[in-house]
């Protein structure tokens, strides 16, 4: 398995091996889904398309609809403002969203179509939006995407009407439904009124009922989006997806905005219902206090299995950073942290979280991929691997426990239903690393060593 | 034929007139069955289809497990193409295989402004450095075509540098109209720079090559088992499994076999030229298309012990699987399917789904030709469009050393007025009359027909198999065969017709209505707002 | 791994071997546990109650209070009512529990001491209350000992006053904290107000806080069970665990009882839902339908991989069925159901869920143990294991997945915080057996056959 | 002294006067630090005491790998004793190991009525058919001993019918006021049936027994493997990881080492009067109580080269472990604890902690005597009450075929005299003044000491460890190291401290309260009950 990945290190410059990121329209699509009525649209060549649908369905098993502006040779020399004008026609007719999401391409950026000329130009029903995101693959990753898309929405359609609407806006960062839903019942449980944007869940964790929904339940509405910009705060999880949209949101309707780190984790959940809280008059409920708890609690009682624990993580930015610091939370060592996505922040907030808890030689890189993260292990191993379905093969050559979490997961099920955030996403995150762990000691022990208690 | 109207008259006379010529209600036109394929997709019809980059590097290039493939490009498209599709290659002894991994040049924008030749180079140096292949394939996708690159010439350099095999393919993915344009890319590229390269001593004169077999989940380990057991030596496949020197010696063989018609007629018509080898259209996907084309090939070798060892395989491939058929018979006979697949299996997979009792009521390829549709009779009648004439088309001769054939130039010609090789009838001829024929069948189309047809079975690919499943309708894949396999030959019938009765007979279905949809809401005197 | 275990059938009438149930106090002291400020007493010589507690202790790793009569040899020939009364008059002096539940052990039964002449002969404080249940070792098992000690707190204080509270009295049978909190959530959702006993939840799953409380806030409170006789309907869950308290409430104070099982898996939680949804005019919110379409999506997504493998379950009676029944929903084959607890009802009710479910070749049994259970899959090997710890060297012998559920996990963490009830355990179990399976394949595929799309 | 007061001052005036006198502040009484012990806990104190079935089957007789163990009883007492301790053992080539498995009776109603015998019986027969075992033990349990079982007669039957070895121990939970009963009872078994019945050829004439090791976490082990590399031979471990053949050949030692003195004192002194091995109470626990006992050992046996082979061993044991332990020291210096375990750890454990700075603040034994807190010394005045009468006590006389003395009279006199061999100073002697000792500490007890004495880590048992921990003490179990280990010897002291420090450092503690418990409520504009 990966027998050419030597340890020995290599100054490569060119070559990407084993991606830790994808491209951005990829993100911009999953942030379109996580509107009500919106059809994603991918302008540029329809394998752009086809290749985005079937990943985000193999990591959601769950229908991605989104439509393509099918470039051929002749729109990649002439400009492709025919085929969105078409497209905008015949999505209207046969699929009736409410609005149209359109991201563009490495393609149509390459060409230079000028999208809001473009839009402009379009005749859209009554009633009905179009809006758009410039979102060029070779720049950031897919984290990128979800963010310009996000932002892109708020530019398009949120208003400040002088009136506050007494509502938290809350940007999610690139999460699973199930995150989405964790976050938000929090909120509920704190008695704060809130509008998430995107909000897939209801849509890439919709029910089966019989009957397939073009546009299922789910999402962040029009409405809604228009009335972010009378929220009173903007709370953005993750400075590295959501910083960009609730700044939109601040330079087009003043809506302060505070930058969350993903709730993952006691610390940063906390952070999350302090906030909460700074907003309203009402205590903390106990229900929030005892899930804490408990969250502590079980730390206490696993720290044997976890402490000193080397891991390694890779996925995307603003999780990798979150899981990183519940490992140390853990009491676990965050040996290597690894994400695809450019930016110099990561490793800065990385190294800060090193020294806030005394970790030294930990390593942490953005822009890397999973072929130099095989390097590093190969040097010093680690005891556990956490992120997304890729690692499966490190984890298999190096035979080191595994633990799938983040983006994107192409090889389990029902992942995107259940929360890693929150402190109820602790504990089955704690359970998922605890059992991992546990579970290789007893396939590792002698016989005279495997027990009965632990 | 109502079915059918009703799904058009959705439509606006535009996308109504388009889409009318890709549907044909079987044995109910008048218009003999006439279908239009391989042309454009409207814009903003939600299709299945992929881009020409998918088909020449996904699907042709993808399996040669030793050869280095560099996607040049922004990352997504190597990201999207590693790992996702289930051909499979064992490692053999001194052979590299770099299934595992995914080398892009990833792109930046700098590359984009400045151009990517650059860092094309520098990442073929570090593959070198890094990996010391025999073979580096470079995939060009959308903007390089845009942006000027020459990887061609960085090809050629790169085979000078380093004394390697490298061979470039611009594949953009706005090229064509599908996959299909992909296939042929491949194929030229294959065709100029490797079949015919090899000198590996075949001592078999039973030996053939087995095209358009990409090996997912293992079917061309199984068709390759079934030969070998006969006695027959698989040279090369193309291109599941195989290694740059099995397809070297393609040129050696007596017989081409060819299963996916559409990815892979053009070698395999260029290689009879060249090689005077002639090719066979066979199908080992269903039990009677496998017999059907054990025989076959047997008829061609014309030899009485191998036609006798034909026949005991058969006999005893049939007894093995003998006691499952039945028992999937009888789960699954009287049920009704759609097919929705590539350029061959819509076809190919009625005839094992007719091994069970099960009806197909609806097929459609999603990059096919109207030969895969109508037969290759009707390869005169197309008129190429400017989306294919884009495509480059090659040109072969007879090569002086290489050039050999294994039957007299007449015994072919009466076997190819036979039909039995150079000829593919296409799907219509074996499709009922009453059932339909749809190309590039979209989401709407493909919403409205499940609706209105209630097929028991929906065979697709991923993404729309949850579109089927939500709607009550059980989808398996039939690109990636939802990660089971293999479902060629005998054995893979049985592994087919036990996934689609596991399927059909999962009990989960049964949940899907909630008790309380069904019964009646009782005025209960507990709960409920007053009580709380 | 447990080499002496043949497969050859070999009948045996005495000799247990590798038990899968332990006796009736146990599960006296855990239903006492539910109860808001209760001591639970174990009357008996002392190590009972240590091992009691140690195994409480060892699943939930919470503390697992209790007190003892510790018999002395003296006490052994002259009866315990001296050490009751002792116990009693230090328990109230010392540890101030709002009530004791004395529960007899092996020893006490067998030199016959009449616990009810001895309570009635103790000078009780007033507002203070000492219940008892007989729970002899030598009968039954530790569910049946929940069982006796859940209808002695009914039997000492439910008291019907002719007025109803408008409550539904839940009976949840030996499930964790975890489960109980999942069962009062869906009657909660459903807007049906309930006294739920006992109820384990912030006991047994307490947070930490920094400041050990002997009564955790959580259990059922005196005055609720008192108000139980006031209940509308009693819905008991598991047949084998809760009927008898569910016919002690009616025989008392005439509260008709309805028995369910317990609700793991769909239907499970539909008849569930059902029972509750017959209280009230409201319909099922959707929040439950959503879960339940959810939850039947994931099993449809995820039957490739659970179809036609076999399964052998062990553990508690009620638990087991449920279990079974889950799995059978997951189209998997429940090939050996196997639980220590005696009665006919296991059997009878296993055959009916093979019949069902169209099974033929299952086996089920009471008074089973895990020496025979191994015999079985030894002569037919099975795909997947599920039940406690115990079944963790049997999962080694024959290197079979594993999954824990059920009593006891003495070997891992988190579990007794997680439901496996209600549609929400529902998915964490698909998760765990699906996890199992597809892990297993993963290890056991050659290189070439490992894949990054499932 | 103030502190136990404060702690005392809750009771009423009964269990005051009880509770009082097994307390002791170290240094500050005028008792001479006397204390009470292994007297019975009074009813309805939250004892964390076991029962005499526990310190038999669990204790002594349970790590025995090759005896199989039948607990006669109901179903719990098997159930819970059953891998539940970790007492590990090998299985040596062509030795049984029965381990994994757990025998019992399972007693019905109809058996405790009509009487359990015949299904005992059954039960060996049982037995024998399956499993064919060497040696069979028989564990009564509470109403066994009522109901008047004679389990005696049915061993003999079972040594008779089959040619085993059977031995009944009668150890119903109720005998006795502890789990230390049974280490009596499993003691006087041990001693009449299978001690000295060995005749296993032993040439090393450094040959020893290791009593009172019970391999938990391997322990046992590490002791062993330590003896071994200095030139001994452990002839028998009593009962950690031994076999009966092991077991039954004890009497051949030349010395017999005493580690948990309070479950094997009983066998270390009738083994001296039978068979003429004194006995040496050693402490492996702790690097400097291991390399004394290493020292005493090799003093006992006065070979210069033995001694000299010790101190090398010493020297690079200790090299191997220093940079941990000198790490350990700086991050567990200044600690305090309280120990509170078995019959001998407290004690040991002292040292341990004393090697990484951690000051003992309060120690108490679970079922220890008078001996183990003051000293051998105390024997003579301790008087027996009625529980411990009921244990019978047996004597030996001189064995005269196996009786053989390692030294001179005299020499083991002198030693003796010099407290080397045949004395246990007891605890207190190495507990500083100001600290406490108490004896069957409570669950009341820990409450309140854990909450006035603060110290940093308890030292206990499952039962409350997470009592302690709920209280924000860091709590390790020390009667199963928390299924860690070994923590004897030079290298188990490493695994101990990082077990400690790792526990002490666990970030999570700092995390125990909520930060909204600390920052002050804002007055929000958003939410609550208004808005929602």
């Amino acid at each position: 398995m990966l027998d050419y990945t030597k340890k020995e290190t290599y100054d490569r410059n060119a070559l990407r091996v084993n991606p830790a990121k994808t491209c951005q329209p990829v993100g911009a699509m999953y942030a379109a889904l996580g509107v009500h009525g919106c059809m994603p649209h991918s302008h540029g060549s329809q394998g752009c398309c086809a290749f985005h649908r079937m990943f985000l369905t193999r990591h959601f098993k769950d229908p991605a609809m989104a439509s393509s502006s099918s470039f051929t040779e002749g729109a990649s020399v002439f400009g492709g403002g025919s085929n969105l004008k078409t497209s905008a026609k015949n999505l209207f007719d046969i699929y009736n969203p409410k609005i149209i999401a359109v991201h563009t391409t490495c393609l149509s950026e390459t060409i230079g179509d000028d999208l809001n000329a473009l839009i402009q130009g379009i005749d859209i029903p009554e009633g009905k939006y179009m809006v758009h995101t410039n979102t060029p693959s070779y720049k950031g990753s897919h984290i990128t995407g979800f963010s310009n898309m996000t932002a892109s929405f708020i530019q398009y359609l949120s208003k400040a009407s002088g009136k506050t609407n007494r509502k938290v806006a809350i940007l999610p960062g690139f999460v699973n439904p199930g995150d989405m839903r964790e976050m938000k019942r929090i909120a509920s449980v704190m008695q704060i009124p809130y509008t998430m944007l995107p909000d897939t869940s209801g849509v890439m964790d919709s029910p089966m009922t019989g009957k397939f929904e073009l546009y299922p339940k789910g999402g962040t509405k029009v409405e809604e989006i228009k009335s972010l910009g009378d929220c009173e705060l903007t709370l953005a999880f993750g400075k590295i997806t959501s910083e960009m949209p609730a700044e939109t949101l601040y330079k087009k309707c003043n809506v302060p905005f505070k930058i969350l780190p993903l709730p993952i984790g006691i610390g940063r959940t906390d952070e999350y219902i302090m906030a909460l809280q700074s907003l309203t008059k009402a205590e903390v409920p106990y229900e929030l206090e005892e899930e804490r708890g408990q969250l502590v609690d079980i730390l206490i009682d696993i720290h044997p299995y976890t402490y000193n624990k080397k891991v390694a993580i890779f996925g995307d930015p603003d999780t990798v950073l979150s899981l990183a610091e519940f490992v140390l939370e853990m009491g676990m060592v965050p040996k290597y942290l690894v994400t695809g996505t450019p930016g110099e922040y990561f490793q800065t907030a990385a190294e800060d979280l090193f020294l806030k808890f005394g970790m030294s030689g930990c390593k942490a890189k953005a822009s890397g991929d999973l072929y130099e993260l095989h390097q590093w292990i190969k040097e010093e191993g680690v005891d556990l691997l956490i992120g997304g379905t890729h690692g499966k093969y490190i984890a298999r050559a190096e035979d080191i426990p595994f633990v799938r979490a983040g983006f994107p997961i192409i090889d389990r099920y029902i992942h995107s239903y259940l929360p890693l955030v929150g402190y109820k996403g602790g504990m089955r995150l704690a359970e998922l690393i605890t059992g991992a762990l546990m579970d290789r000691m007893d396939r590792d022990s002698a016989e005279e060593d495997f027990e009965m208690v632990m | 034929m109502k079915e059918m109207n009703r799904v058009l008259d959705h439509y606006n006379s535009k996308v109504y007139k388009n889409r009318k010529e890709h549907m044909v209600a079987v044995g109910n036109n008048d218009n003999n069955n006439e279908i239009l394929a391989n042309v454009r997709t409207i814009p903003g019809i939600i299709t299945q289809r992929g881009c020409c980059y998918a088909g020449c590097k996904g699907v042709v290039l993808g399996p040669i497990k030793d050869a280095f493939i560099i996607t040049h490009g922004p990352i997504g498209c190597a990201y999207y193409s590693w790992g996702t599709r289930r051909h499979k290659a064992k490692k053999g002894e001194g052979e590299d295989n770099y299934l595992q991994y995914c080398f892009s040049t990833d792109l930046q924008e700098s590359d984009i402004v400045f151009g990517g030749e650059k860092k094309l180079k520098q990442s073929i140096e570090e593959a070198m450095d890094l990996f010391h292949p025999h073979t580096i394939f470079i995939c060009s996708t959308c903007p390089v075509g845009l942006i000027g690159d020459d990887i061609h010439a960085v090809a050629k350099w790169a085979e000078k540098e380093y004394g390697i095999k490298c061979i470039a393919f611009s594949c953009e993915g706005y090229k064509g109209v599908s996959q299909s344009a992909g296939h042929h890319i491949a194929n030229n590229q294959l065709m100029k720079y490797v079949i015919g390269e090899g000198d590996r001593e075949i001592t078999n004169k039973y030996s053939l090559n087995l095209l358009g077999e990409y090996n997912i989940g293992g079917d061309g380990w199984e068709v390759e088992r079934l030969l070998k057991r006969i006695g027959y030596e698989v040279i090369s496949t193309f291109t599941g499994g195989s290694s740059m020197d099995d397809l070297k010696n393609s040129h050696q063989a007596n017989l081409s076999l060819v299963q996916c018609h559409r990815s892979i007629n053009y070698i395999a018509e260029l290689i009879e030229t060249k090689y005077g080898i002639p090719w066979m259209k066979i199908n080992f996907i269903g039990v009677e298309g496998t017999i059907k084309s054990l025989r076959d090939i047997a008829k061609y070798f014309n030899d009485p012990a191998l036609t006798a060892r034909t026949e005991a395989v058969i006999a005893d491939e049939l007894d093995f699987i003998e006691q499952d058929i039945e028992y999937y018979k009888s789960k699954l006979k009287g049920k009704t399917a759609a097919i929705y697949v590539g350029g061959s299996r819509a076809h190919h997979y009625q005839f094992l789904l007719n091994d069970f009792g099960v009806r197909t009521i609806l097929a459609g390829y999603e990059f096919g030709h109207r030969e895969e549709y109508e037969g290759r009779e009707v390869l005169p009648f197309i008129k190429p469009d400017a989306d294919s004439k884009n495509i480059e088309s090659i040109t072969v001769e007879p090569d002086p050393k290489k050039y050999h054939l294994y039957l007299s130039e007449e015994d072919i010609n009466k076997l190819k007025e036979e039909k039995l090789i150079g000829y593919y009838g296409g799907m219509v001829k074996d499709m009922k009359n009453g059932t339909y024929m749809v190309d590039d069948l979209n989401h709407f189309e493909t919403e409205e027909f499940l609706k209105i047809l209630k097929p028991d079975i929906f065979f697709s690919g991923i993404k729309d198999k949850f579109v089927a499943q939500k709607a009550g309708v059980l989808s398996r894949q039939l690109h990636s065969y939802d990660y089971s396999g293999p479902y060629s030959c005998f054995r893979g019938a049985v592994n087919f017709a036990r996934d689609i009765a596991m399927g059909i007979y999962t009990p989960a279905w049964s949940y899907v209505k909630a008790p309380w949809k069904a019964a009646p809401i009782l005025e209960g005197t507990v709960g409920g707002e007053e009580a709380c």
